[in-house]
Formats: structure tokens, C-alpha cells, sequence
């Protein structure tokens, strides 16, 4: 300990015995602060404080001296705690480096790349709602049919950028045969319900547009339900599809279900980050995000997906409470 | 009266607010350690008020919820607002820039405390404490 | 604040003013640290002792007390770090548990299963210093080829764990045509340096043995050398080639050499966590290694690699300072 | 006498550790403050012989390196042993359990810290402080 701490402390403390002024104590709680910088100890401050007192009045009781004793030997536990903070913040800045150079793999990672189908037009917007993405978009490509995984993983952080690399690994090595949507959630299911935690869950939609078709089918594990624009009537009807969460159950069963598609009708697949975009007033109504759907339903999917999250972060004041994915096929 | 301010301009208007405060919470019947604890919040944040705005104000308000009592601290400046809220108000990353315990601490000194802060157009910083 | 914890507290500091003994500072110490679970902060100590004084000896000075409620002041943030200490305590429970979770997800993700080529037996072991392993073997079988790559990544935590991921997709991705060890090596090269920060390097052998014509080809990106065992003359010599650690330039090339494997032989390869196996008296020497391997020569791969790491360990009390892992492929 | 020991069976006997502890640091020259640090070192090792282990021994030695003197603490037991020794040493797991500050604890009040500990057969832990 620096003398020279001692000498000012005493000058701080004196100042305050004959004056008892706000202004000293403003400068002694700096003064302060400056000590934790420098990591003095709670029980060194009692003992600073006890040889200035000492200075300043000799005279005091024994009693002074030896309940000060006292205060400093109650205080070393503190001291320990102080010490232990600095530790885990330094521990905390390593993580803080750690997952910066995490979220740069993941992101090459789990590029993907829209699909180019006959008569299909595909696009997307995903953006997290903190620095790593919880949702997860991957499309696959095979002759005419192009399909599209909107998962949202439950949980964030570390775990959950594994579990997409999973989930990409899963879909990647799906058989061509098996390629249905109800098919490939249960593929998709076994391998997530075998490797993660059970308190981890995945949500996931799973479409196939069929260009030969012109049918979408899809399933569903307990995701959002996607919409279907009707371009003759402008209404949306809902897709849904029975399914458990993935990881749940190693055999769920995922129902199927298809819809034929008109030209200028479109599908809109989408995380619950969408869904339940919240303002200071509530949620944002299902049917606030149709009619902005509606309003730019003629321009190019691209385009409507991005309408919509930049109508929607707007609203939010651009801080996103859910990480935010939207997937827009449009038939033309 | 129930609310009276400070304009934050120079350093000793840190030491009126706070006299103000400890006054303010003496009388609403706040014991020694608390009123030491809102004196204090109310340091940081006009310290924060000088040293990165400019110029601002404290306010300080006795309120009531009921039959409770309690005291309300509003710091407000127009300064160029602060970029990453989320950033400054984690543990660990204010104070050990040396910044001070800043928002996070006053945020644990109080009971309730709000912020809001606009790039550009300044922030306000709301923060209460009741008498248990 | 209980009044019962002031109560407590003047009785202890009664019997200490009294008698200066050290049961009751040891009884005291005890107290605070029930203090710190209860999250009491230094500043409320310092008035409970205020308090607790101002009671047993309200004739002291006005000066004790003044100087008492300077301490308070001077306390205000030291309570305010240890309630950040706290909540960094809580947090890192928090990233703890996603840990145990992505180790997990981890280790299923990465399994890899040894190669059934004519001629060859293979055998291996890898066993990670602390919780999630930064060293990686991945196989890959093509008819009459059986490759392998063992890598070590510098760093560990989470982006090591995404960056296995990675080198596993980019190897599963390898076209049939580039199997080559130094083209590989060139392959995953580009992908990891343009995914990967700067800060973070691995390094790899790329071993291949070809059944058909017997002979083991090999390439390194800054890795171990590989050790080959000829059993006509029961003698070690090194297989090592040029080639920088992956991620450092996109344009790296690697250096392929071969040798030919005569029945009885094998090929050891590992990483550094072997080679650096390290005991109280100092590292343990590359002869003692390979004369552990002499003495299991006639063994199978998998019972070499499992002498071998079993010796070592014990060498080392079974804390290892490094991942450990060690492949070997072994011509019968 | 340069080296002393207390064995450690009953609580009381922490006390007598201590208070060795504390007469043989204040012999050294050390001040109040570290007096009172090394004491609190001893008190936990102690009290987890007392604890964990049953019974052991704590042995204090007045050390000196070149002109520096200083004193080292010996703590050992033929307890059960730390499982899982890495786990323990890590901070705000062994706080935060209730096992009191525990060896993170003793590890920062004195200078230097070694612990071994072997499964069924016991722990010894030698901690000394450094005059400076
Ligand atoms: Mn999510
Ligand atoms: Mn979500
Ligand atoms: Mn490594
Ligand atoms: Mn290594």
C-alpha cells in the first residue's frame, strides 16, 4: 500500500471530521473508486481508515481501535469476493472474444444458397435478434423440386449454433427418395432427439415446392404455420400440419399436406420472431403483417421479404426482441 | 414542494445534487446506508451528465404507491446518447473501462430504474427507490 | 436488514472488545461470510457495526461516529461489486450448462467410424484434456482408398468446436478426383482461412493409403510428423512434409510424399498432446514412445493406440496437459 | 521453533490454529491487515479438514528466501480426497456451493498455493505469504 494513499485519505477524512461537507464525501467516494481500480481491499480501506483516525485523534478509546480490529478481520471474506469479480470478468472478456470468432464460423457455415426452380421465385431474410442467429434457414436443391428448412432452436447461445450445424449435416444427407417434407422431419427428428440435451427444442417448417406439380407440400414440428396467398381471392389461409417440436420423441410422426399454387400465389414461411414482433403497445397483429404482405404483393419475393422486416423493425424501433426470419416462394 | 432540480454544468453542481438528494431522502426517512446509496446513484449519473454530455439536469421527486413512500431521481441531457445500451448496461464491461460503476451500478443502488437514450438527441435516465 | 442480525452482531463484538480473543474473531468471520450468501453489502456491515457500537459504548466521541458514516460512504461501491459478482457468478453457471450441452451435440456430430480397407487395420483413441476436445480425426473411405486427417486446432472452446464442424464438412465435400493428401490439404485450407479469424489456426496431417498399390501417401499443414514403424528392421523413421498451419494463406500448397508398407509395418500419427506428454521430472521422450509401441508391435492397431495412451497417461498421474489422440494404421 | 503444528479433530481446534497462525505471523512482522489474512487462510484450510476430512494437521513455518522472510502454511489430512481438484479451484463454483471461500480463497490471500490430492488417500496443501 502506497503511503501516499494513506496520507490523502487522511487529508479526505479530516476535511469531513470539521466540516461534515457533501463536497467530501464526493471526493472521497471517488477517491474510492480509484481504490477498486487498483484493487485495495475492503479490509485494506478499514485499515487506512484506522491508522488516519489514529493520526487525527490519538486520543479515542481503546474500544475504537479494537472494534476497527474487529471490522477489518469481518471484511477479508469481502475482499476474497472482490478479487473473484476481477477474475470472472477477465473469464467474461475471453468468452466475449470466443464467441465473436464463433458467430464468424457459423455464418460461413450455414451459408445457403436460394434455390433456382422453373416458376419459382425465393426470397429471404433472416436477421438475429442478438449477435448469434437462433433461426435457421437452409434450402436444398434436386431437379424440379426445391425444398426449404425455417427451423427456430430453442435456446440460445452456444448450443444452438452446434445444433444448426446438425441440422445442416441432417438435410445435406437426406436420401433423394425420402425427400418429403413428413419424411424428412422424422429423418431430421431422430438425429437431433439423439444428440441433444432434453431441454433443447427445434421448431421446423419444412416445404417442397414441386415444379412439375405446381404443388407445395409441407410439415410441420410445432412451428409457426406458414400462409397462402390466393392471388384471386387476396386472402391468406393458414398451413399447418400436425407434428411434435424435434428432439422431443424419437419416433414423432410428421403429417403431410399440400396445396396447389396459382400463378402470383405465394407461400410465407416464418419464425415466431415475426409473428410476435412486440411494440410498446403489444403485439403486432397477424393482420397488420397480411396487409403489408397485400400492399407489395406484386413485387418480387425478395422484395416482399424484405418489405416486410423493414416495415416490422420499424414499428419495433428496430430492436428486435426474437431473432427474425421470413421465406417467401412465389409462384410466376 | 415535491420536486426540485439541479442543472449539471459544472463539477460542484455534482456535489448540490447530491446534497440535494441526501437532503430529500433524509426527510422522506430513508436510514444512513440508503441515503448514502441514492446520493450516490444520483452522482453517477450527473457525473455522467458532465463528463459525457455536456450539460443536463437531476430532478427529484418524493413519490408515493400507495402507502409507500419513495424517491425518484430523473437525469436528463441532450448528448449525443449512448450507441450500445445493451453493451453498457452488462456487468463488467463499464467499470472495468473505467467509466465507473456507470448504469449498471445505479441500476443495483436503486429499486427501479429506466433509460432511454436516442443517438443525436440525448438520454434520460429514471430511477426510484422506496422506503421497505 | 433482520434487527436479529444486529443483535448477533453486537453480542459477538461485546465478547471481543471484552476478552481479544481469537475464537471470537474465528465466530465473527464465520458470521460475515453468512453476510456475503445473504448478499449483506460491506457498506450495511459498517452501520450494523455503527449500530452495534453506538449501543455497547455510547459515551465514545462524536468523532467515532462521523468517521463511520465516512466509511459507509467509502463502501457504496464496493457493495455495488459484489452484487456484480453475483450476477457474473450466475452468468457463468448460465454459459457452464451450455457448455455440457454443446459437448454433447459435439461429440455426435463428429463421430467418425475407422475405415474397412483389404490389408490395412486401423486403430485409434482421442481423449480431450478438459471437457470438449480441440483435437479431430475424421475418416473418409473410397474403394480401395482409406484416408484420414488428424488435426489439432489452436485455441479451444467454442470455436474450435465450430471449426471441426467445419473441417468435417469440408472433407465429406471432397470430390473424389482431388483425394490426394496435398490437394486435401489445399481444399480445406481455402475454406478455413476464409471462415476463420485470424487468431485461430489448425493444424492437420492428411494421411492415405492406397490398397492396391500398398502404399501410404501423406501431406502436412504444420502438423506432427507421423512416425513409420519397418518391421524387417524394427526401426522408426519420420514422415513429415512442407506445408503451412491451415488459415494462414489462401493459397498454401502442400508438399506429398509416400512410402511403401511392407506386412507388419505401421504408421503412427498424433498430435502434439503425444509428443508433448509431460511429467513432473519434464517431457517424456520421443525413445520411451516409441519403445512402448515396439513392445505391443505385434498387437492390432487398436491395442497399440490403447497401450500407448493407457502408458502415458499413467506417466502423467492421468492429467493430461493436452488432448491426446493417436492414430495408427497398421499392414497386414 | 521455526515450525509448530496444531492437529485439527474438534471445531475448537481451528481456534488454536488461528490464533498460532496469527502470534507466529505477528512475530514475522506482519501487519494487521495480512495478520488477519494469513489467519483466515489457516481457518479455512483448517475447517475443512474439520469438515471434509475428519481430522489432520496444520503445520506453521517461519521461511525465509534470500532476505525476504515470510510464512508457510502446511494443511494435511488422510481424508476421502478432492474428486475433482480443477473443478474446485475454479471461481464462483466452490462459493457459491456453500463451501465457503474455500481454496480459490486461500489461493489469493497468501502469495503462493499448492494443492495435492489424491482420491482415498487424503490432501495436503502448502500456502506461504511473503513479507514485502
Ligand atoms: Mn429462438
Ligand atoms: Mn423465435
Ligand atoms: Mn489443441
Ligand atoms: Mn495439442
Amino acid at each position: 500500500m502506497p503511503q501516499v494513499v494513506g496520507r490523502q485519505y487522511k487529508e479526505i477524512l479530516k476535511k469531513y471530521l470539521e466540516s461534515h461537507s457533501e463536497e467530501d464525501l464526493y471526493v472521497g467516494q471517488q477517491f474510492s473508486r480509484r481504490f477498486i481500480e487498483k484493487e485495495i481491499a475492503p479490509e485494506d480501506v478499514i485499515s487506512i481508515h484506522k491508522s488516519a483516525l489514529l493520526e487525527l485523534h490519538p486520543e479515542l478509546q481503546d474500544e475504537v481501535w479494537d472494534s476497527l480490529d474487529f471490522l477489518i478481520e469481518m471484511m477479508i471474506h469481502y475482499g476474497f469476493t472482490l478479487r473473484e469479480r476481477q477474475s470472472l470478468i477477465r473469464k467474461q472478456e475471453v468468452i466475449q472474444m470466443e464467441m465473436n470468432v464463433a458467430t464468424k464460423v457459423q455464418n460461413t457455415l450455414l451459408k445457403t444458397e436460394s434455390p433456382i426452380v422453373e416458376g419459382l421465385d425465393v426470397g429471404w431474410i433472416s436477421e438475429p435478434a442478438r449477435q448469434m442467429n437462433g433461426d435457421y434457414v437452409h434450402f436444398l436443391n434436386r431437379e424440379h423440386e426445391s425444398s426449404v428448412a425455417v427451423a427456430d432452436v430453442m435456446g440460445k447461445g452456444i448450443p444452438a449454433a452446434l445444433c444448426m450445424s446438425m441440422i445442416k449435416f441432417g438435410m445435406d444427407g437426406l436420401p433423394g427418395e425420402n425427400s418429403s417434407p413428413g419424411n424428412a422431419l422424422s429423418i431430421i427428428n431422430r438425429i437431433v432427439e439423439k444428440s441433444v440435451d432434453d431441454s433443447m427444442f427445434i421448431s421446423m417448417f419444412y416445404g417442397k415446392y414441386d415444379s412439375k406439380e405446381r404443388i407445395f407440400s409441407y410439415a410441420s414440428a410445432g412451428h409457426e404455420p406458414a400462409w397462402h396467398f390466393n392471388s384471386d381471392t387476396e386472402t391468406f389461409s393458414e398451413l399447418d400440419a400436425k407434428g411434435l417440436l424435434l428432439g422431443v420423441k424419437v419416433d414423432s410422426a410428421y403429417e403431410e399436406r399440400s396445396v396447389s399454387m396459382q400463378q402470383g400465389d405465394f407461400i410465407v414461411m416464418m419464425t415466431d420472431g415475426v409473428t410476435e414482433s412486440r411494440t410498446e403497445e403489444g403485439f403486432v397483429e397477424m393482420k397488420t403483417i397480411q396487409n403489408l404482405l397485400v400492399e407489395v404483393k406484386d413485387k418480387s419475393a425478395r422484395e416482399i421479404a424484405e418489405y416486410v422486416y423493414k416495415s416490422l423493425a420499424e414499428i419495433q424501433n428496430y430492436k428486435l426482441s426474437d431473432d427474425f426470419t421470413i421465406v417467401i416462394f412465389k409462384k410466376n | 414542494m415535491n420536486r426540485s432540480s439541479v442543472e449539471i454544468i459544472t463539477e460542484w453542481d455534482i456535489v448540490a445534487a447530491r446534497q440535494l438528494g441526501r437532503n430529500e431522502a433524509k426527510k422522506v426517512g430513508f436510514g444512513t446506508v440508503d441515503q448514502a446509496r441514492i446520493t450516490t446513484a444520483i452522482s453517477e449519473l450527473a457525473r455522467n451528465i458532465y463528463l459525457y454530455a455536456g450539460k443536463g439536469k437531476i430532478e427529484i421527486e418524493r413519490v408515493t404507491d400507495g402507502e409507500v413512500c419513495g424517491i425518484k431521481v430523473l437525469a436528463s441531457d441532450d448528448g449525443p446518447g449512448i450507441p450500445d445500451l445493451r453493451k453498457v448496461m452488462e456487468d463488467g464491461y463499464s467499470t472495468s473501462g473505467g467509466l465507473g460503476a456507470g448504469m449498471p451500478g445505479v441500476k443495483r443502488l436503486m429499486d427501479e430504474f429506466k433509460v432511454i437514450s436516442e443517438l443525436g438527441s440525448g438520454t434520460t435516465v429514471t430511477a426510484t427507490k422506496w422506503l421497505h
